[in-house]
């Protein structure tokens, strides 16, 4: 398992291996949003704390597909379905590899990211706490979704098709967390659900996603 | 000691039969070769025994943790040496690092371990994919048409690493259209297997549940 | 010490980003070198 | 003897390994002698000590610049003549390049804090440099992705060719959407508006310093990796035979 | 070339090929954007036609792997370099094809997701003029980028990278047409910095694509 | 009538030359077998005079639009059937859609002309991939590892579709580990053409520059 993580961590920083990638994106996707809606602080403020969840949830969505999809096409998965681990314990490590090379450089980043769009200060730490808390949920339903679509060619429109509703959730406690803050209001109550739905996701989705695997390996 | 016991096996690629009643049993120290023309159902098989697949009906039964699986595919991560490749599938296995050196000498890569295997030819590639079962300490190797893009030479080699397998108490699988001049080996033609199509009491899909 | 008036933190602050940044690349650029350096000649030795 | 032959990689550690020592001194002296120099300057009336930032700010925007115009004709010496080492120097200038942009960026959203009140504005300016920015992210991420060394020059040469098209589109596109607060350029020859010479002979050093420091960076970083070819080219060479 | 047109749309028909999926996620993402910045018409009405703009840019970036990828993996590519058509035709089809099964469902869906957000009436026919006439540049541009990454097992992150600074020109021209319309101002102006744009990017991208493409085929 | 005529040629991959010095020529109604060991340059051999890659030296001389390639991958489309792909490439070749059933015939895929693509075997995939080169209407074929995956029937089936395509005053250029027949081919061992690593006046690459 510790040989699994360890080497997917390996591959992410080997050339190509796309760690950083997100954050990339996530730093353009924050500079089209003013391209679009206008420079004007008045105008970022108020949709600041949704586009950076927004963001962020693109960012993670973009790259799913690399969880499972190179290591079936090179054969991997089919060995590691026959090696001595639980099936399970691959997708909690690579969802929690994914995590590592794509949720924690957005948390990293995320306050930089905030100046750019105009977040009041005030928020940054709340929005930092709540990408926090919030983005290992991503990962691992992104798991369950790249899960589902393995074995098909270019699934990555699908991929993403099927994880955004799953996001939902998690993306309305995520913003409600910032706009609250951001607003000098108090935002322990969605910061609750939102560990809630985190802990929910964590605990069941890896058997899930093993099941989809499993269905799509034979 | 029975390494593998295979009873009255049906096995289903698409949602369809491909063979049935298959039935053989392999004890440590043979090697049985699978041979039948294109898409009679060799790869389904192997996978089946594999775990990878169901069957659809008849018996499977082999030790726990025994069998070690190879397919087309060698599961090389091309940005990682040849040793770290060889390294994470040991530690996966749960062995230690110490058979590294003699699996990467056994196919002959002792002088390639810390080239990254993007670097390598086709055939050196399917080495190292061969040099994992050795550091898998499985007894039962389930090997799909293991000598593709190998040169003569390497051929020999790789059949002097099953012999060396068999004689220490392994067994082997193999399908394969290619001779590997083992001798000792039984052979066994799947044609006489092909299953016959129709509707079945036990579908193994819904192509067969509505044929 | 020279005097920056209340704009102190912000003057130290752009005077220390940019100094960390070069010294970055600069560092950066130097290991790189030294490292090839060192594999080349490792490789020249044995290879 | 034409400037080609320098081209030739044992032409160029030669003459390079000769003069690095000269250029990162001079360098050395320029950069810390210009900051120095800027850093002891008066208080402007206006900007109070804030104008120290411009021996920073405006050295490396200057330089953020003209990196990228050193990798644009770079990359077509590759494409047309196929000299390897300017391929490899593009390829050694872009985190200097990248590195100036963020130095540029990181100075004036310091400076912006006191003098417009924001610590970031979608100011023309400001924008063009983050373009700027992912164009250098994007040439840097490009080379690193490729194994082929051929095929990864070729393609960032012609990433660099179109993404110099659309940096200068992205300009005016940027120019149309919204005018700026960000000051125009005061060092231009018009008189009249000229920056005060207390502030202009130490940026004029400044500027130098830069220039050399990129200078310096480049020779060794292109050395870097015109020794990491070698040893590829040695390691491949060996596993042909 | 009209057999490979016919081919392309063919298969993005078939099962998995992709027709309709930008579309929803289009309609995936405008319906994410309400619970990102809040669902008050005053708060969508000032961001709609960025939203709207940003939207279609990133359901045509999900869907640019396709365009060569596939082609590159199973052979097809290879084979049409060695046909009888020019490779800048090959790309030239294989970005109208691109347009016509992302940019044109995109096209005749937007007066939908601008009612989704609140965009005023009189803008949604130059909302439908500006995507008409901007996401060919976005098909061709895209094609470009993935003229450069065809070789790289999951280039799909890189590729993101690599175009949407390229899209950052037809994004503001774009989004100014429909901001100025729903403002009841004049958008002729932006309109013709858009089509100049779209003239150009169509006429010389098919040669700097088709030469990446040759780059990548050696 | 000479359709191929190759002169002093050297190919290179990854950046290194891989054979040098080949030369040979090919008139209508002959056809030229090259062979070697893994990784010696087949392949890349094949895609140069393909016009897929430019030489690194030497001159290649054919007639205009008189080559048709066909490597390992068959470029099929899953998702369309066997008949609509080939038409697919008939079109793109600029013939008629009236010598597919030919083609058809000639490969024995007649029967599954409406199948789609993803639901045949390997070898039967690997069929249609050569019925592809009948369509084509080119005269001189390159062909990669023709036979990969084809059992001894469809290998004899190949064979014949040769000898007809040569009696019609077409040439066949073929890589191949295997025996496929053609007693009439001539053949062409690699070995013999290996490049010589080293720096050259005019290197094939960074590999060469900076070696
Ligand atoms: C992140 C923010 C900023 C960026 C990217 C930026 C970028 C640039 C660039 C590219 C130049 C060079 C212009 C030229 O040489 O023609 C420049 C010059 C300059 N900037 Fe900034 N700037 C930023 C913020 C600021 C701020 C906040 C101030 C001060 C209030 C400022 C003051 C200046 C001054 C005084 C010059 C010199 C103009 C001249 O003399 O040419 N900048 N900046
Ligand atoms: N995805 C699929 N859907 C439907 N049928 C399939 C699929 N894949 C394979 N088949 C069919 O299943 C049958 C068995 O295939 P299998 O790969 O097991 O054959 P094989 O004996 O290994 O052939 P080969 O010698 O080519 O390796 C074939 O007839 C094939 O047509
Ligand atoms: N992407 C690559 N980068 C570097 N070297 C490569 C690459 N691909 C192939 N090579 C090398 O180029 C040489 C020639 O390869 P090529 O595929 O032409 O061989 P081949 O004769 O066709 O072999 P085979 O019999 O396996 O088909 C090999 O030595 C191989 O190691
Ligand atoms: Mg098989
Ligand atoms: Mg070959």
């Amino acid at each position: 398992m510790l040989a699994l993580l360890t080497r997917d961590l390996v591959l992410a920083t080997r050339a190509g291996g796309g760690f950083g990638l997100a954050v990339a994106f996530f730093l353009i996707l924050c500079a089209l949003v003013p391209f679009g809606v206008g420079p004007q602080t008045a105008a970022l403020r108020p949709i600041a704390p949704g586009m950076l969840w927004i963001g962020a949830l693109l960012a993670c969505l973009l790259s799913l597909d690399r969880i499972f999809a190179l290591d079936h096409e090179d054969g991997s998965l089919d060995l590691l379905a026959t090696a001595p681990v639980p099936l399970e314990g691959v997708v909690a490590v690579k969802a929690i590899a994914h995590w590592i090379t794509t949720g924690l450089p957005l948390v990293a980043a995320a306050p930089l990211f905030g100046v750019l769009l105009h977040l009041p200060g005030a928020a940054t730490p709340w929005l930092i706490a709540s990408l926090l808390v919030g983005t290992p949920a991503l990962s691992m339903l992104g798991a369950f979704g790249a899960a589902l679509t393995v074995g098909l060619r270019r699934g990555g429109l699908l991929l993403s098709l099927l994880v955004l509703p799953l996001y939902i959730p998690t993306l309305i406690f995520g913003t409600d967390i910032v706009r609250r803050a951001a607003a000098g209001g108090d935002p322990a109550t969605p910061m609750l659900f939102l560990a809630g739905i985190t802990a929910l996701v964590v605990a069941l989705m890896p058997f899930a996603a093993a099941a989809a695997l499993r269905v799509n390996l034979r | 000691m029975t390494l593998l016991s295979v009873h009255d096996l049906a096995v289903a690629r698409g949602g369809i039969r491909a063979v049935e009643g298959v039935g053989f049993s392999l004890s440590a120290g043979q090697a049985l070769i699978l041979r039948g023309p294109n898409g009679i159902g060799k790869t389904t098989l192997l996978r089946t025994i594999a775990g990878l697949q169901p069957p659809v009906a008849g018996q499977i039964a082999m030790p726990e943790d025994a069998a070690a699986y190879a397919a087309h595919a060698d599961g090389l991560k091309l940005a990682l040496t040849v040793a770290e490749n060889l390294r994470f599938w040991a530690r996966v296995f749960g062995g230690d690092d110490g058979g590294i050196g003699t699996a990467l000498a056994a196919m002959d890569l002792a002088a390639l371990a810390d080239r990254p295997a993007g670097f390598l030819s086709a055939g050196q590639k399917r080495r190292l994919g061969l040099a994992r079962l050795l550091v898998t300490g499985r007894r039962l190797w389930i090997l799909d048409e293991p000598t593709v893009s190998l040169d003569g030479a390497s051929v020999a080699r790789f059949g002097a690493v099953i012999r060396a397998h068999l004689a220490q108490g392994g067994a082997a699988l193999m399908a394969t259209h290619l001779d590997l001049g083992l001798a000792e080996a039984r052979v066994l033609d799947l044609t006489a297997f092909r299953a016959v199509p129709g509707r079945r009491a036990e579908p193994a899909g819904f192509n067969e549940a509505f044929a | 010490m020279i005097e920056l008036g209340k704009y102190a933190g912000t003057v130290l602050t752009a005077y220390g980003v940019s100094g960390l940044l070069l010294a970055g690349i600069i560092w950066h650029s130097i290991a790189a070198n030294a490292r090839a350096r060192r594999a080349l000649e490792k490789q020249v030795k044995h290879g | 003897m034409s400037i080609w032959e320098y081209a030739n990689p044992v032409k160029f550690m030669r003459l390079s390994g000769a003069i690095l020592p000269w250029v990162a001194a001079a360098a050395a002296i320029c950069t810390v002698g210009g900051l120095v120099w800027g850093f002891l300057t008066p208080q402007d009336y206006r900007q109070g000590s804030t104008v120290k930032i411009v021996f920073l700010h405006v050295p490396a925007a200057m330089m953020a610049i003209n990196i990228w115009v050193m990798m644009l004709i770079a990359s077509l010496i590759w494409l047309i003549r196929r000299h390897h080492v300017s391929a490899l120097a593009a390829k050694a200038a872009a985190p200097v390049g990248a590195v100036m942009t963020l130095i540029a960026l990181a100075t004036g959203a310091i400076w912006g804090q006191p003098m417009w009140g924001t610590w970031w504005e979608w100011d023309p300016r400001l924008t063009s440099f983050l373009v700027l920015f992912l164009f250098y992210v994007g040439y840097i991420a490009l080379w690193s992705a490729i194994d082929d060394a051929d095929s990864a020059a070729d393609l960032t040469g012609v990433l660099c060719l179109v993404g110099s098209v659309f940096a200068l589109l992205s300009r005016y596109a940027v120019l149309f959407w919204n005018q700026g607060l960000h000051q125009g350029a005061s060092l231009s020859v018009a008189p009249g508006e000229r920056m005060s010479a207390v502030y202009r002979y130490p940026l004029y050093l400044s500027m130098l310093g830069f220039f050399l420091l990129f200078l310096a960076l480049l020779l060794v970083r292109t050395r870097t990796e015109i020794r990491r070819r070698r040893l590829a080219a040695l390691q491949a060479r060996e596993m042909r035979t």
